[in-house]
């Protein structure tokens, strides 16, 4: 019987809480180098509409890695299908917008069969796969595009990218406030609820000490989050789908059977195997479901922008791959959490915020990135090798 | 679009910047001045300006940008800066972090000028003039440009080589494929001007990240295939430029087989005077981002207005003013009066010591 | 008429090369716990993947419940009330208990996970197995022992009629044991059928109704256990002429070769001890059995001889008659002259993808460098020969893959390697599993030829016969610690000295 | 006792062979559509030198792939270093440029430690160590050039990059010929030894009959090359350091220590350590010799271009890793060759001339790429499943 050491370990403490950690210090230092530019009301909402393409992607690309695969194509494939909501919009204007989204996400569910096809069935390595089918979805976006730059995009897909929440009113920002306090009640309710049936069914301790502080200051964060936003915008939509495609995939892959076989394959794929589960068919779904929320990216992106171009989506996926490792996902799969993904490509947004408020040099901005990418790596690397005991590699 | 824009600039946008546009400017009020949208603006001192650059990857960017830097110094007008990378989204983004920090003018530029629509316009609505460094022409949205015309320089990238009524075998190498509007236009530019010449385009090619090695295999491949009877390779820039001449250098062709490119770029002079390269486009050099930036805080203030200027059309349709600067082609024969002279490279740079 | 819930007629199973199972009959009554002994590799683990539709390719028929059945997989005979427990684990370390427990069984509503039921039922199953975790921790952070029963509450949950153990206790300290086999008797008097697969032969003998003895893939015969003793047992198991097996060695016995004193290793990810206060020595000339139950620590204690470890060793060594330093790593001991072989040659002893010449002089390949950098192939590959023909490798070339050779020649290859770093010390970890009689004896007298030259050998096996047969003297190990220690150079301890101190039913 | 089967293994045969048969394949079709063009003189002189930069990273980055590590930074830090060279020696004049090539070598050195520390020593995923790592390359790089294109280069860097061996008589491309005709004279004598041998050793049955074919078939196909080298300019010194690079390479992965390691890690890292294998320091050595090798191909490239610029080197990593998979490696570590990955990194190079000569539209070029990529990985993983099942799962 293992007993739970007593003594506070300190690294411990300070990785599980890495994320948080590093995003104090990186808010702390951009409001002061920035003289107070970083945390103003419009900066803030600015960094989530900045950030929330790459987020979007991270949300499954995050899943992908947990299984032990990789997708290196996902920016050139949202180019690829930013420019053909682009180019249906354009050249058939006709056509209604929601037409538009619903041939996109046809098209996304197909290249999900493909890719699940090669790495699920024909077991056939993601890094390779991927890498070269991202060179066929350049080929085509350049076939289709001309390597014209096609737009502007309309309806609701304009809005995905770029609306805001109407008011209510006409004069304030109303729906936002409601839907934050909303949003705060429910995740109050929903928490002590939860706890209370741990505690009910014995499977956590009488903790309100530690349980209150944490929901306290996650509820005052998106207190602070949501009157940031009123004073501004509001809600933009592309926040509202981050933050609702965030909880629905989270919340997927901890509640339901295949969120589980996801960490499953990903923690021991034999094993999982073993247990009765149909590892291809699993992949298969993933990717199929990656698809889907690339595509969703991707409308959010050409939203965004308003025009879709050639050289669209060029690196999302290292971006994507980074914030999800910055988050703690695992790159050798098994480990890893939706949200952390999102929150940690969140915060690789606000370093290229803060750095570009900072109107740092963009040679040093390169450095920093890589050196905020290599020390997070070897952060969770060293977490994860005090715990792993293996034969020595010499 | 319904966007819930603030409320103070509302009802005034649609029409502002057709009206400046179009009707003089209002007399200067007497406690302060009127400004470029017909409202009070700030004094000159107080103005921020705020560039957003696509790249420093290139020799051109960096020089101009420096040139803007400067101009701001010399003017007494504060700067900040950023620059994207090639990333439209990113561009956007970091339009909308110049705006968070009060900028008074945006001076923006990027490969695809469409895909800022959206960030350009909201800097309008705060109230930013939004000013961008080439001609929209209907690409996107702003209240001032200049520059030059795309297609023009396309046309003056090959002017020089199609005045010479070429005959014989060419090949063309552009850029990357991906690389947005600006690419086309420049494409037909180059064509254009050398219709008059009764030439076999033998070779058509575009080149992933500009790459000079790559434009340089192409050309290897051409002269491979024709040798001695290849007349010119019109390149697009003079990175590529560079690559071709490297490959004829290889074959004992440079020098008899004639190149052109644009940018201007260090290199490409010295190669023009030893003969290897016919002409370059000095598009902007240190005059262009000067004029520009002096004319964008002249109209800013109100010192000079819409009739002071020509025209062009944003992608709201709206009339703007157009500060024109013509490309002027450099050939062996004028690098002196226009590299040297206009304090570009000097001397002893572009002939060696 | 008896009441039989299984039974399995003339099962015959075959692998490339080798005949697992030769026309076994095995049958199961209703509410009992019927023991399967014999030795390693006699076909126990097989038998049990026949019967839980792993294995489909066999002959002979399987009768459920009176009725003739045949499973496609896993989840079929799952279907039909069958759970198995793997001899490996076969738990995710990443996930919690309580997702382990469930996992291909997940219990749904409307497609959500229903985490309250799980949870309750998790609970109830621990509880029941008197394991005190929260369901919600990870098992990586579980002991070996409590993920066992996490094995156990994982099967429990499939509400199976017949529930395969397959060496369950092998990991298990004593304690947990008993409290194991007293689980094992509650789900029996509750009417289920338990086939129980155990090396330790006490808690066969306490807790089996019915034993059956498989001996080289055939059935022995199938008795109550209550008309054996540990001695029937076990020469049923072995029931065969050993004298054949073992030539008597007459070399002489030279000076200590290694020694570790006081030495103990820690295992920091459980937090436990497990090898403790080791004194040992092995001398010039001298075989050394090393014996005990699966998961006694042996291999762990060869390995951090052998430097190969992570984990805290603490404790001196003595290497050929002097004092110095531990092995820091593989590399230091081989070139020192220790070498460990170790038990799984497919994780830690072969490259598959490579060939035998590669494989074999992979330890050894200083020897075979001229010009100070270059291999020098007509000396390597005249070596490898050389071992190939005096190991009697069964192979067309040296430069076969190793992958394509059978499990016995493997370990052949295994072993040439460790004769071409011409080690002074050799430490052979479980060298004869999974290998056929005629390759064992060729093994012992390679042993004997090896102590002739004055090699020391320390011999870590599970096979009581072979540790009786060959060595000097004998170690036997239990929870980490020696718990005897028999001089056997007359060759006259018999197995149940060995087998009596290895499982705790007496100490020397 | 394996029996081996005497039923002609149509699959495996085209397997073995495959790399030859895409390339007939290959090099027929561009034959056809370029009316005649792919294989001229002069083209097929261009091909070896459009292929040198990233055929010579690939020498390298195939024993990195086959010990299952990546390197994602290779065309980054090409560029990098291209620029470092550039720089000195514009800026410094006076510097000989023997010293910049060895300043050169001494930043690949130091950079390939850095690499083999955190790969090797700290077991880091080399996966995410290089991405990040890529990042601060191009910082560097953009720093130093201020994005500036930086030329012309000089002495024997142009030479590596651009010259052709120099001839005796001064009309004829004389020592090409003669070094071709040792060159195929060592071949010839080097393999009739090495299979006497081998026969002598009874590792090979006498079957000339299927050895001399093969030999005739390289001796000639050397002979070919040389002479159309000799009637174009001769040998380019670039082609030189590719050959002996990939001789020297080549030779070392398979008769040295070192080279055995690299496989034995790639194939069973547990393995390895447990057989006396240092496998962070064998790794930190390999990234050393990758460095190495990829400064030499930044000095052929800067030699060539006879410039560097900011953008240099980007995506050669990926051109580099498709030529190793094309020519056999696999992606999951343990097999391939070096001359196996720069054929296949030539061939990749040959679809790119050849493509061009056609004038391919671009969004072809793209698709063409990938699908060939895609195709190689198939028959790859096909061929090994194949394998894998005719393995005794003992
Ligand atoms: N997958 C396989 N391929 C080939 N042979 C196998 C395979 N699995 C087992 N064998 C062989 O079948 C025989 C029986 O093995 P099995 O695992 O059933 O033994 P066991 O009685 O369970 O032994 P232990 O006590 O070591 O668990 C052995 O000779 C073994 O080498
Ligand atoms: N990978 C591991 N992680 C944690 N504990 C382990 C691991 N492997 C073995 N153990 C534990 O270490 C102890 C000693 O195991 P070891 O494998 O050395 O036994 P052994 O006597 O060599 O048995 P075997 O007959 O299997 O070779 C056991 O308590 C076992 O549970
Ligand atoms: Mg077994
Ligand atoms: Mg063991």
């Amino acid at each position: 019987m293992t007993k739970t050491k007593k003594k506070v370990d300190l690294f411990a403490l300070f990785y599980q809480n890495s994320l948080v950690l590093e995003a104090i210090v990186i808010f702390g230092l951009f409001q002061i180098f920035t003289g107070g530019m970083f945390l103003t009301v419009r900066n803030l909402s600015n960094l989530l509409m900045q950030g929330a393409t790459c987020s979007i992607i991270a949300i499954t690309m995050c899943l992908v890695i947990i299984t032990g695969n990789a997708d290196l194509s996902a920016g050139r494939y949202l180019g690829m299908l930013a420019m053909v909501a682009a180019l249906i919009q354009v050249n058939y204007g006709s056509v209604p917008s929601i037409v538009v989204v619903l041939i996109v996400f046809a098209i996304a569910i197909i290249t999900g069969l493909w890719h699940g096809f090669w790495v699920g069935y024909m077991k056939l390595p993601a890094f390779i796969i991927t890498l070269a089918t991202q060179l066929v979805f350049l080929g085509i976006n350049q076939y289709i595009s001309d390597g014209r730059m096609v737009g502007p995009v309309k309806g609701i897909i304009a809005e995905m990218g770029n609306g805001y929440m109407p008011s209510i009113s006409g004069t304030h920002n109303d729906t936002t406030l409601i839907l934050g306090a909303l949003i705060i009640i429910a995740y109050i309710a929903f928490t002590v609820a939860k706890e209370k049936k741990s505690i009910k069914q014995g499977l956590s301790e009488k903790n309100w000490m530690k349980l209150v502080p944490k929901m306290a200051l996650i509820a005052i964060l998106a207190a602070a989050v949501t009157v940031i936003l009123y004073s501004y915008k509001g809600f933009a939509y592309a926040m509202i789908i981050l933050f609702v495609l965030t909880i629905i995939v989270s919340y997927v892959s901890n509640n339901t059977k295949f969120g589980r076989y996801v960490y499953a394959i990903g923690g021991n794929k034999d094993a999982a195997a073993l247990s009765g589960i149909n590892v291809s068919k699993e992949l298969l779904k993933l990717y199929v479901l990656h698809a889907v929320v690339v595509a969703t990216a991707a409308l959010v992106y050409v939203g965004r922008l308003s025009a879709a171009t050639t050289a669209g989506g060029n690196g999302y996926e290292f971006t994507a791959i980074t914030g999800c490792v910055v988050g703690g996902t695992a790159i050798t799969g098994g480990r890893g959490t939706v949200a952390g993904a999102v929150a940690g490509t969140l915060i690789m947004a606000a370093l290229d915020n803060g750095m570009s408020l900072m109107n740092l040099d963009p040679a040093f901005q390169y450095i920093v990135r890589g050196g905020v990418l290599l020390f997070a790596i070897a952060l969770d690397a060293y977490a994860s090798n005090r715990k792993a005991r293996t034969v020595q590699a010499v | 679009t319904n966007n819930a824009a603030p409320e103070s600039t509302n009802e005034a946008v649609p029409e502002s910047a057709a009206d400046s546009a179009v009707e003089p400017a209002a007399e200067p009020a007497a406690e302060g001045n009127v400004g470029w949208n017909g409202k009070p603006v700030k004094a000159k001192e107080d103005i921020v300006i705020g560039v957003s650059w696509k790249t420093q990857q290139e020799e051109r960017w960096v020089k101009e940008l420096n040139v803007i830097k400067q101009v701001c110094k010399d003017q007494g007008v504060e700067l900040i800066y950023q620059v994207a990378e090639n990333d439209a989204q990113k561009q956007a983004g970091q339009i909308e972090n110049l705006v968070a920090q009060g900028i008074d003018i945006l001076i923006a530029q990027c490969n695809e000028p469409g895909a800022i629509t959206n960030a350009m316009k909201a800097a309008h609505d705060e109230g930013v003039l939004v000013c961008y460094y080439e001609p929209v022409m209907g690409d996107t949205y702003a209240d001032f440009t200049g520059g030059n015309d795309f297609y023009e320089i396309g046309q003056l990238i090959t002017k020089t080589i199609g005045d010479m009524n070429i005959t014989g075998n060419v090949a063309y190498i552009y850029g990357d494929s991906t690389g947005g509007t600006g690419v086309v236009k420049f494409q037909e530019g180059m064509l254009d001007s050398m219709k008059n010449c009764d030439v076999e385009v033998i070779g058509e090619q575009w080149t992933t990240n500009w790459d000079p090695a790559t434009a340089m295999g192409y050309a290897e491949n051409w002269i491979a295939e024709y040798g001695d009877s290849l007349t010119a390779i019109l390149c697009m820039n003079d990175g590529m430029a560079g690559g071709a001449i490297q490959a004829l250098e290889g074959a004992g062709l440079a020098g008899k087989v004639l190149v052109c490119g644009q940018d201007c770029d260090l290199l490409a002079c010295q190669r023009i005077v030893q003969g290897t390269q016919v002409s370059t486009v000095a598009k902007a050099g240190s005059e262009y981002p000067q004029l520009f930036t002096e004319a964008c805080i002249q109209y800013y203030l109100g010192e000079k207005t819409a009739a002071d200027f020509g025209t062009d059309v944003n992608s709201d349709g709206q009339t703007i003013p157009f500060m024109s600067y013509p490309g002027v082609v450099v050939t062996k024969d004028n690098i002196d009066e226009t590299v040297i002279a206009a304090g570009l490279f000097t001397h002893e740079e572009v002939y060696g010591e | 008429m008896e009441d039989y819930v299984l039974q399995m007629n003339h099962i015959t199973k075959l692998f490339p090369g080798v005949k697992a199972l030769d026309d076994v009959t095995f049958d199961v009554r209703r509410g009992e716990v019927h023991a399967l002994v014999g030795e390693n590799g006699a076909g126990k683990s097989t038998l049990m993947k026949v019967l839980s539709g792993e294995y489909t390719d066999y002959s002979g028929e399987l009768i459920l419940n009176g009725e003739k059945v045949s499973f496609k997989g896993i989840k079929e005979s799952e279907a039909a009330g069958i759970a198995i427990i793997h001899q490996e684990l076969g738990l995710i370390q990443t996930l919690t208990v309580c997702e382990n427990i469930f996992l291909g069984d997940e219990v749904c509503q409307s497609g959500l996970i229903d985490w309250d039921f799980e949870y309750d039922r998790a609970k109830e199953l621990l509880d029941e197995l008197k394991l005190k975790v929260n369901p919600k921790t990870r098992v990586g952070n579980l002991g070996i022992g409590q993920q066992q029963l996490v094995e156990i509450a994982k099967a429990l949950n499939k509400n199976c009629k017949i529930l395969i153990l397959d060496e369950p206790t092998a990991p298990l300290p004593e304690d947990d044991s008993e409290n194991l086999l007293e689980l094992v008797r509650g789900l029996r008097d509750k009417g289920m059928s338990i086939i129980f697969i155990s090396h330790k032969l006490g808690e066969v003998l306490s807790i089996a109704d019915t034993v059956t003895i498989l001996r080289d893939g055939q059935t022995v015969e199938t008795r109550p256990a209550k008309e054996y003793s540990q001695d029937t047992l076990i020469s049923g198991m072995v029931g065969r002429e050993l004298k054949t097996l073992f030539e008597p060695r007459s070399c002489p016995i030279g000076e200590v070769a290694l020694k570790v004193s006081d030495w103990s290793v820690f295992d920091g990810i459980n937090n436990k001890w497990i090898v403790r206060d080791i004194n040992l020595e092995v001398r010039e000339g001298e075989v050394i059995g090393l014996a005990g139950m699966i998961g006694a620590g042996r291999t762990e204690l060869g390995m951090s001889i052998f430097g190969a470890l992570d984990d805290a060793i603490t404790g001196k060594l003595e290497y050929r008659g002097r004092q110095r330093q531990r092995f820091k790593n593989s590399n230091e001991a081989i070139k020192a002259g220790v070498f460990y072989s170790s038990e799984d040659r497919k994780r830690y002893g072969l490259v598959l993808t490579s060939d035998i010449a590669y494989n074999a002089s992979l330890s050894s390949l200083d020897k075979y460098i001229s010009n100070g950098l270059f291999i020098n192939r007509d000396k390597e590959y005249g070596k490898v020969k050389e071992m190939v023909k005096k190991l009697r490798i069964k192979t067309p070339s040296i430069l076969q893959r190793a992958g394509n050779l059978s499990g016995g020649n493997q370990q052949k290859v295994c072993l040439a390697k460790a004769l071409m770093t011409e080690p002074k010390v050799l430490i052979l970890d479980e060298a004869t599993r999974g290998i056929d009689i005629g390759a064992k004896t060729e093994i012992y007298q390679l042993i004997n030829q090896m102590a002739a030259q004055g090699i020391a050998i320390i011999m870590i096996s599970s096979e009581l016969p072979e540790i009786l047969g060959i060595s000097d003297r004998i170690y036997v190990m239990r929870e980490g610690r020696i718990s005897a220690e028999f001089d056997n150079s007359a060759r006259n301890i018999t197995q149940e000295d060995v087998a009596l101190a290895a499982t705790g039913g007496v100490t020397t």
